[in-house]
């Protein structure tokens, strides 16, 4: 059973969601049990699979569906699922963190969107099914039709929501068609130059018949990596995101928020990696010197946007879409460094930003609204609760040792490597940015402060709230558990960073990355 | 190719007048898509930006003089023969479990086709790709027009710009003046009031 | 030296969280029990702080090794001369800190104490850890965690003023420690063999010779103004926002423990990771000195218009950690010498001046020199304790800010900057002039009538906070002749 | 240019020709419509570059069923379009 | 915004049109894309591999059955979603729609409605053709399923909503749609089970009297009826959900 770990990545939560299609009508309440029960599953086959990667002795595992195997068929002939460390740490990065979403998602479910249990957790399994799949699979194609697979489910949960929320949908499936059509038409350019579809295939093609200096090729690499920012979110393209994730069912918005976008970015990764190759990738081009610029603009732009929203949902939006630009900058500042960082804060950002978004949706559902002026003295009501929030906020200014501090540490550590010193100073910008938003934040939470200035007795003394503003009313514990998962989580990758970062060193050993200055 | 005279146009004109083609949908499509203001007008657009794309694999599997991709009789290993060969399939069956790969070797029957053959056939890999697409698409389509009936059902028009004024309004707190019916306004303010 | 593997170091560091567990446990409903644990927790750790005094007196340094930060490096603790000296004067002025902020708190019946002695417990955990670091990226950790922890306490009055102090303060720090520190850590951390090269304190002195000269200046700009917790001008005005927390804070934390981990860093950074041939062969190291002379007289200058008397405590406390960052860049052994002696002296004096404030605010709620009118003979000892103190400060013998400004003159001398002992003299007249006219305001002039009405029922502040700033009045007397023990701890580090 | 390369020609341009007026027209119905034909021509031209799978299904999906789903929703919203 | 649109548009143009420059030339035999050896392989190997004749159906439903698979899914999951969406829950489903303005005349047109009868089960077999025939002419699960969901939107079409919910459903639907990805999914598992890949349909011919070649066959018939499955409800079902506004009731 070991040996077929990966199909159980991808055949549970399948499995799960059509059940939960069959539960939707009568019996509703069992969905969530099954799509618990389900990711639970995966995650045990995403963990056998890590397991089994880091034992094998090239770090990957090829898996070929429809026992097509390489001995007796060309490479390519059927489809590839290729595990190595990168795609299965990203793997379970997704998996995980669908894990804490199902948990948590049991209220805000039925309360949300009532009685439609039965869809949202179908499409929810499906969703992780595909972004799941898009991280291990090894054909081009296959890793278009999984995209598609993750944005209609995304779709969907969306939509599932407020008449707000089909609104923003609608641009969502406008963007989103043309980034996966570019990905499409660009893949078809591959095929075109290639003559195969797998990703390791196409590498072998351009590397042995040296297709660097096509033309097709360029514009292949062009569409490929267009399609996949607009997927991304990257910031020019972000027009999507901030409407879709903050009007979102809540659940949807913890689902997708940490997951969508980095695991576009390991798509970036893989593309640039394994399929069009280092040498090509790299190379000198217009399109690789206009990119680190468009990163700062992207990531100056979308920083002082958040700094211009008065909504907690809609900030977070907005840190998403910075953050995107950090991870698009470190792989293209490329050393060794720049990607381990955008690895790293991949990794780091997507349980980051699940804590906080899961924090948000508490808020939410507790205070019914996520604007500011909501967020007064909430401390003293859900001191839990603010603690992990807060662990998700410093993670994202990046005090250690939290994990945000890590991936920014090799990002900056990577840029100033390559010298770009502009992507440097845009870091550091939008971190003093998120020092600001985030005390901002807790300076209400934590302290609410006393607007009217007025002095009590010798100047101390209570703030006079009512007293259901301060009595303790902790979150239901189906929310906060996981909330408080997340956050030692983040705490946990930071600590043990070492691990993550030597199996992320272990995948980019072999492509000889710029790596310090030889003294 | 720039060499000849007027080259590029002449090659992109006449030999490659597909290609020439696709790229023109494409463009339509992408342009409907970004320009249009009527949501139903984006998605049509959509639909013509994703067959250009069908168009161009389509094309990439072309080959000159080939036939579909599908065995003619005197191609087909199994063609006629198959009925002859049914009884002694099971045998088959036991000798080569372990070696899927090798059991057509000693088949005398099957025969891998010669390059010579192969030539005669289109090639069938960019049509299963499309099939794929196809499909994506309708189900794109399909949920883009679910999502297009709830945001007439909230806001009581499909034109884009009247969309975000009446999001707009609602974000301010001012009641839509659209003129969407007195149903579901009152529908959509039940939603809202749910949601609170 | 030997090296002594021990878990010292990290008890010391743990203990107060172990009381955050106890004082939230305890409660607002609890007060006693919760300050009883106050009070324990500072007594335990500071036994286990001076426990490991003679250990280092012997010449040995005490590691832990705590986990791997990245590849090359670790997060280590070591306890060596220099560190050792900062804890100990740390954690035995948390023990009279806790019991004078029991009667302070009690005193003005502050709202959420409960929160207070969490965090000052935490903070003096991160106080610790930056104390016992043993290499930058150590210190790096527990830098943000105390700028992160103190912040709630600057913030404790929560009104308007509170706010503001608290943006300025944590928007100045981490301003500072993510765009400067960072950098220049990561800097390092590439160019030196990818972190083959750790920074260490011990081993890797002078590594950063690898870069240009040119560089090296930047990475001290860098570094010096990063920890701005140092409060050298122009990164200062955090210090004098940070008086809007409740005294028994600006006491320990921002005359003592925040101000004195930054100087502690600069120091380290100059002595440990430059080194004193290194520095003194760099260019543009002259300009530190400049900068830090100038921090001295301009702090002082404005200290004389401060009327508030915190904040006239607060400007003096800049212009004192002027003096600790001038002994460190003098590059000379008696320069380092009288910094690290100086954050002791200074520690002690300055911490009594500010128990005086509070006591003096919990007594009479006065806040400006201008009130102070008489009120030596209502509260003697307390303005008894704020003389000694200013002597102190100012450097006058038998007191021991004397002994750390006589050494730093003589650094000066050593490296052959006559005109800084002039600028030592200069600002030494100048403390004079701020500090003294307090204490003979008090003593000396009479109080107003209508005054004398308001002030009939006043008498000395609660003892809880006049044992604490007795004993540390004395303990500037102390300090000047034990001054032989931390000269030898703090000479032994370099 | 032969007969069937001229068909080919024929169809290329009525493509495009159908696209514009499917984008064109006012008239939401009539848009769909067109963008049936549209894909029926797209159907028949696969079939004659010999996809004959592919031809099938767009047959199917684009020029009957997505056209089918187009015509529910614009009976169900407005048939006219501002552009 | 018409600006941008042409600035999008002209950059796409020139970067299509400068890639279009390098493209082999029109139905080169020669030219990567066709002579690779994946794509030499599907044409010369499928009758080996499968004895399928179509080599669409083969690549389709085996070589790259994976893909499929998740085709199908996502199918499903357009199903799901728009019923998701459209969906009227608490009060709203209760409320009866008011009559829309041009609606004129409910009862169905007599000419249509008898042609359609007629029409009606020929499709339907013409449906069953095109799946089972998929192996050996063009046409396959999607094909098939694609025609027989039309006939049900005929149905509906021609009379009303109702009418074609009392054959199918659109709940029943949903369950079917289900129903074909487990068939798909479970050949794809029984494979797994029996010791190969997900997928492997030759090691069916463990358990049935076929060879590995014929099992890859018969395997494939099982997933298009999978497919067919799912494409028929879920088509009918997006209809029925497109058409009547999420209500389920009424009609065009």
């Amino acid at each position: 059973m070991s040996e077929n770990s990966i199909a159980l990545i991808f055949a549970c939560p399948l499995f799960g969601a059509v059940l939960c299609t069959f539960l939707g009508g009568a019996k509703r309440a069992l969905c969530h049990p099954v799509a618990v029960v389900s990711l639970g599953g995966a995650l045990w086959g995403g963990i056998e699979t890590l397991r089994r990667v880091v034992a094998s002795e090239s770090h990957e595992i090829s898996y070929l569906l429809g026992g097509w195997t390489l001995d007796s068929y060309p490479r390519g002939v059927g489809i590839e699922f290729r595990a190595d460390l990168l795609g299965t740490l990203i793997m379970l990065v997704v998996i995980g963190v669908a894990f804490l979403v199902a948990l948590y998602s049991k209220l805000t479910v039925s309360e949300e969107t009532p009685e439609k249990e039965g869809p949202f957790y179908t499409l929810f399994l499906l969703q992780v099914t595909g972004l799941a799949g898009i991280c291990l699979t090894g054909d081009a194609f296959n890793l278009y039709v999984l995209i598609e697979v993750a944005a209609l489910t995304g779709y969907g949960l969306i939509a599932m929501g407020s008449a707000r929320a089909a609104a923003a949908t609608f641009n969502y499936v406008i963007l989103g068609t043309i980034g996966a059509s570019f990905y499409l038409l660009g893949v078809g350019y591959l095929y075109m130059k290639t003559g195969t579809l797998n990703m390791v295939g196409i590498q072998e093609v351009i590397v042995q018949q040296d297709l660097a200096d096509s033309a097709t090729m360029q514009v292949a690499f062009v569409f490929i990596g267009l399609g996949i920012l607009i997927k991304m979110a990257f910031f020019p393209f972000h027009a999507w995101l901030p409407n879709a994730y903050s009007h979102a069912p809540t659940s949807t918005s913890c689902l997708l928020a940490p997951l969508v976008t980095k695991v576009m970015i390991y798509v970036m990764i893989r593309m640039t990696l394994t399929v069009f190759g280092v040498d090509f990738s790299f190379e000198e081009t217009l399109w690789t010197k206009l990119l680190p610029w468009l990163v700062v603009v992207a990531i100056v732009c979308a920083a002082t946007m958040a700094l211009a929203q008065r909504d907690l949902k809609k900030m977070l939006t907005y840190l998403i879409v910075a953050e995107v630009g950090y991870m698009v900058g470190g792989v293209w500042i490329y050393n060794y460094y720049g990607l381990v960082g955008s690895i790293f804060h991949v990794i780091s950002d997507a349980c980051m930003t699940l804590c906080l978004f899961l924090g948000a949706g508490i808020i939410l559902r507790k205070v019914g609204t996520s604007h500011f002026d909501g967020l007064k003295g909430l401390f003293r009501r859900m001191p839990l609760t603010m603690t992990g929030f807060f662990v998700g906020g410093f993670s994202i200014i990046g005090l250690p040792p939290t994990c945000g501090f890590f991936s920014k540490w090799y990002l900056i550590t990577g840029g100033m490597l390559a010298e770009r010193w502009e992507y440097v100073v845009a870091l550091l910008f939008s971190t003093m940015v998120m020092v600001v938003l985030f005390f901002r934040l807790i300076e209400r939470i934590h302290l609410a402060v006393k607007e009217s200035g007025e002095e009590f007795g010798h100047g101390h003394g209570d703030l006079d709230l009512p007293e259901n503003e301060t009595r303790f009313d902790e979150a239901p514990l189906s929310m906060l558990i996981p909330l408080l998962l997340s956050a030692a989580v983040v705490l946990l990758i930071g600590i043990y960073n070492q691990d993550v970062v030597n199996l992320v060193e272990s995948f980019l050993e072999p492509l000889n990355l710029p790596k310090g200055t030889d003294r | 190719m720039f060499g000849e005279d007027g080259g590029l146009l002449r090659e992109l004109l006449v030999e490659r007048f597909n290609y020439c083609i696709y790229v023109v949908l494409l463009l339509i499509g992408l342009y409907a898509m970004i320009a249009k203001n009527n949501l139903i007008k984006k998605l049509i657009g959509m639909s013509i930006f994703q067959t250009a794309i069908i168009l161009f694999y389509v094309s990439l599997g072309v080959k000159e003089g080939a036939s579909i991709p599908i065995y003619k009789p005197e191609h087909d290993p199994h063609g006629h023969h198959a009925e002859d060969h049914a009884d002694h399939k099971p045998k088959d069956a036991n000798a080569s479990s372990s070696a899927s790969a090798d059991a057509h070797d000693d088949h005398h029957e099957v025969q891998a086709l010669t390059d010579e053959q192969t030539r005669q056939y289109a090639n069938p890999l960019p049509h299963v790709l499309m099939l794929t697409a196809i499909v994506v698409g309708v189900a794109t389509l399909g949920v883009a027009l679910a999502v297009v009936q709830r945001i007439y059902r909230a806001y009581g028009t499909i034109e884009e710009d009247e969309v975000m004024k009446a999001i707009m309004e609602e974000s301010q707190g001012i009641p839509s003046t659209k003129g969407s019916p007195k149903s579901k306004k009152g529908a959509s303010k039940k939603r809202k009031a749910k949601k609170a | 030296m030997e090296v002594i593997q021990d878990t010292r170091p990290l008890i010391a560091l743990l203990a107060p969280f172990v009381g955050v567990v106890g004082i939230v446990w305890a409660g607002e409903k609890r007060a006693n029990l919760r300050e009883t644990i106050t009070l324990l927790t500072g007594i335990f750790q500071a036994s286990v702080v001076l426990s490991m005094i003679p250990l280092v007196l012997a010449d040995n340094v005490i590691e832990f090794h705590v986990w791997q930060i990245f590849t090359n490096v670790p997060l280590l603790l070591r306890v060596d001369g220099f560190g050792i000296t900062f804890a100990a004067v740390a954690s035995v002025l948390w023990i009279a800190t806790s019991l004078y902020s029991i009667g302070y708190m009690r005193g003005l019946h502050e709202h959420a104490q409960t929160r207070f002695y969490t965090f000052f417990a935490i903070s003096m955990s991160a106080t610790m850890g930056v104390a016992f670091s043993a290499n930058l990226l150590t210190i790096y950790f527990f830098y943000e965690m105390l700028s992160v922890s103190t912040f709630p306490l600057v913030t404790h009055m929560q009104n308007k003023e509170a706010r503001t102090g608290g943006r300025t303060y944590l928007s100045y720090l981490l301003f500072t420690s993510l765009c400067l520190l960072l950098p220049a850590l990561s800097w390092c951390y590439v160019w030196l063999d990818g972190g083959a090269v750790t920074m260490d304190f011990l081993a890797d002195t002078g590594k950063i010779s690898f870069f240009s000269s040119h560089t090296q200046l930047v990475l001290l700009l860098l570094f010096t103004f990063g920890f701005a917790k140092a409060g050298l001008m122009p990164v200062h005005s955090w210090l004098p926002n940070a008086m809007v927390a409740p005294t028994p804070v600006s006491a320990l934390l921002h005359a003592v423990a925040v101000v004195k981990v930054g100087v502690f860093c600069v120091i380290r950074v100059y002595s440990d990771v430059f080194g004193i041939d290194l520095l003194r062969g760099l260019d543009g190291e002259r300009i530190m000195i400049w900068i830090a002379c100038a921090t001295i007289l301009i702090s002082s200058l404005i200290a004389l218009s401060q009327d508030n008397l915190k904040r006239r405590l607060a400007f003096s406390t800049i212009g004192q950690l002027g003096y600790v960052v001038l002994g460190a860049t003098l590059a000379t052994k008696q320069g380092m010498g009288g910094a690290v002696l100086h954050i002791a002296m200074h520690a002690c004096g300055k911490i009594t001046l500010f128990f005086c404030a509070g006591a003096i605010f919990v007594a009479s709620g006065k806040k400006y020199v201008s009130q102070l009118r008489g009120l030596g003979r209502k509260m003697p000892f307390t303005m008894g304790a704020f003389l000694i103190g200013s002597l102190s400060v100012i450097g006058l013998p038998p007191l021991g800010g004397f002994i750390s400004k006589w050494y730093l003159a003589l650094g000066a001398l050593d490296g052959g900057y006559f005109w800084v002992v002039v600028v030592l003299l200069v600002s030494s007249m100048l403390n004079v002039f701020y500090l003294l006219p307090v204490a003979v305001t008090a003593f000396f002039r009479d109080r107003d009538e209508e005054e004398d009405e308001d002030g009939k029922g006043m008498k000395e502040a609660p003892w809880q906070c006049v044992i604490p700033l007795t004993c540390t009045a004395l303990g500037c007397f102390g300090l000047f002749f034990f001054s032989d023990v931390l000269l030898q701890l703090a000479g032994l580090g370099h | 240019m032969s007969g069937l390369e001229l068909f080919n020609v024929f169809i290329l341009v009525f493509l495009v020709v159908a696209a514009v007026i499917a984008l064109r027209v006012k008239d939401l119905l009539i848009a769909s419509v067109v963008f049936g034909i549209y894909s029926f021509l797209m159907c028949l031209l696969w079939a004659e570059m010999g996809a004959v799978d592919v031809a099938f299904t767009e047959a199917a999906v684009g020029a009957g069923v997505s056209a089918v789903f187009l015509i529910a929703t614009v009976f169900n919203v407005k048939r006219d379009s501002s552009d | 915004m018409r600006k941008l649109a042409v600035a999008v548009v002209v950059l796409t143009g020139g970067l299509l049109l400068y890639a279009a420059t390098d493209f082999a030339a029109w139905g080169d035999p020669e030219s990567p894309a066709s002579d690779s050896d994946v794509s030499k392989h599907f044409i010369a190997e499928t009758g080996v591999d499968t004895e399928v004749p179509n080599m669409v159906t083969a690549v389709l439903a085996d070589y790259r059955g994976f893909d499929t698979m998740f085709e199908t899914v996502v199918i499903f999951i357009a199903g799901i979603a728009i019923l998701a969406i459209l969906k009227l829950t608490g009060k709203d489903a209760t409320k009866t729609p008011g009559k829309r303005k041009d609606e004129v005349d409910d009862a169905p047109d007599l000419i249509v409605t008898h042609t359609v009868r007629l029409l009606v089960p020929i499709i339907q077999l013409f449906a069953f053709y095109v799946l089972a025939h998929g192996h050996v002419s063009p046409g396959g699960g999607f094909q098939g399923g694609v025609i027989m969901g039309a006939s049900f939107i005929l149905v509906a079409l021609a009379w009303d909503l109702p009418r074609a919910m009392d054959r199918l459903s659109v709940d029943r639907a949903i369950l079917l749609a289900g129903v074909g990805i487990l068939i798909y999914a479970g050949i794809g598992l029984l494979a797994m089970f029996l010791g190969g890949e997900f997928l492997d349909y030759a090691e069916l011919s463990t358990i049935f009297p076929v060879s590995r070649e014929m099992a890859r066959y018969h395997a494939m018939l099982g997933v298009e009826i999978g497919v067919a499955f799912t494409v028929t409800t879920v088509m009918f079902a997006i209809y029925a959900s497109l058409s009547s506004k999420g209500r389920l009731e009424g009609g065009l």
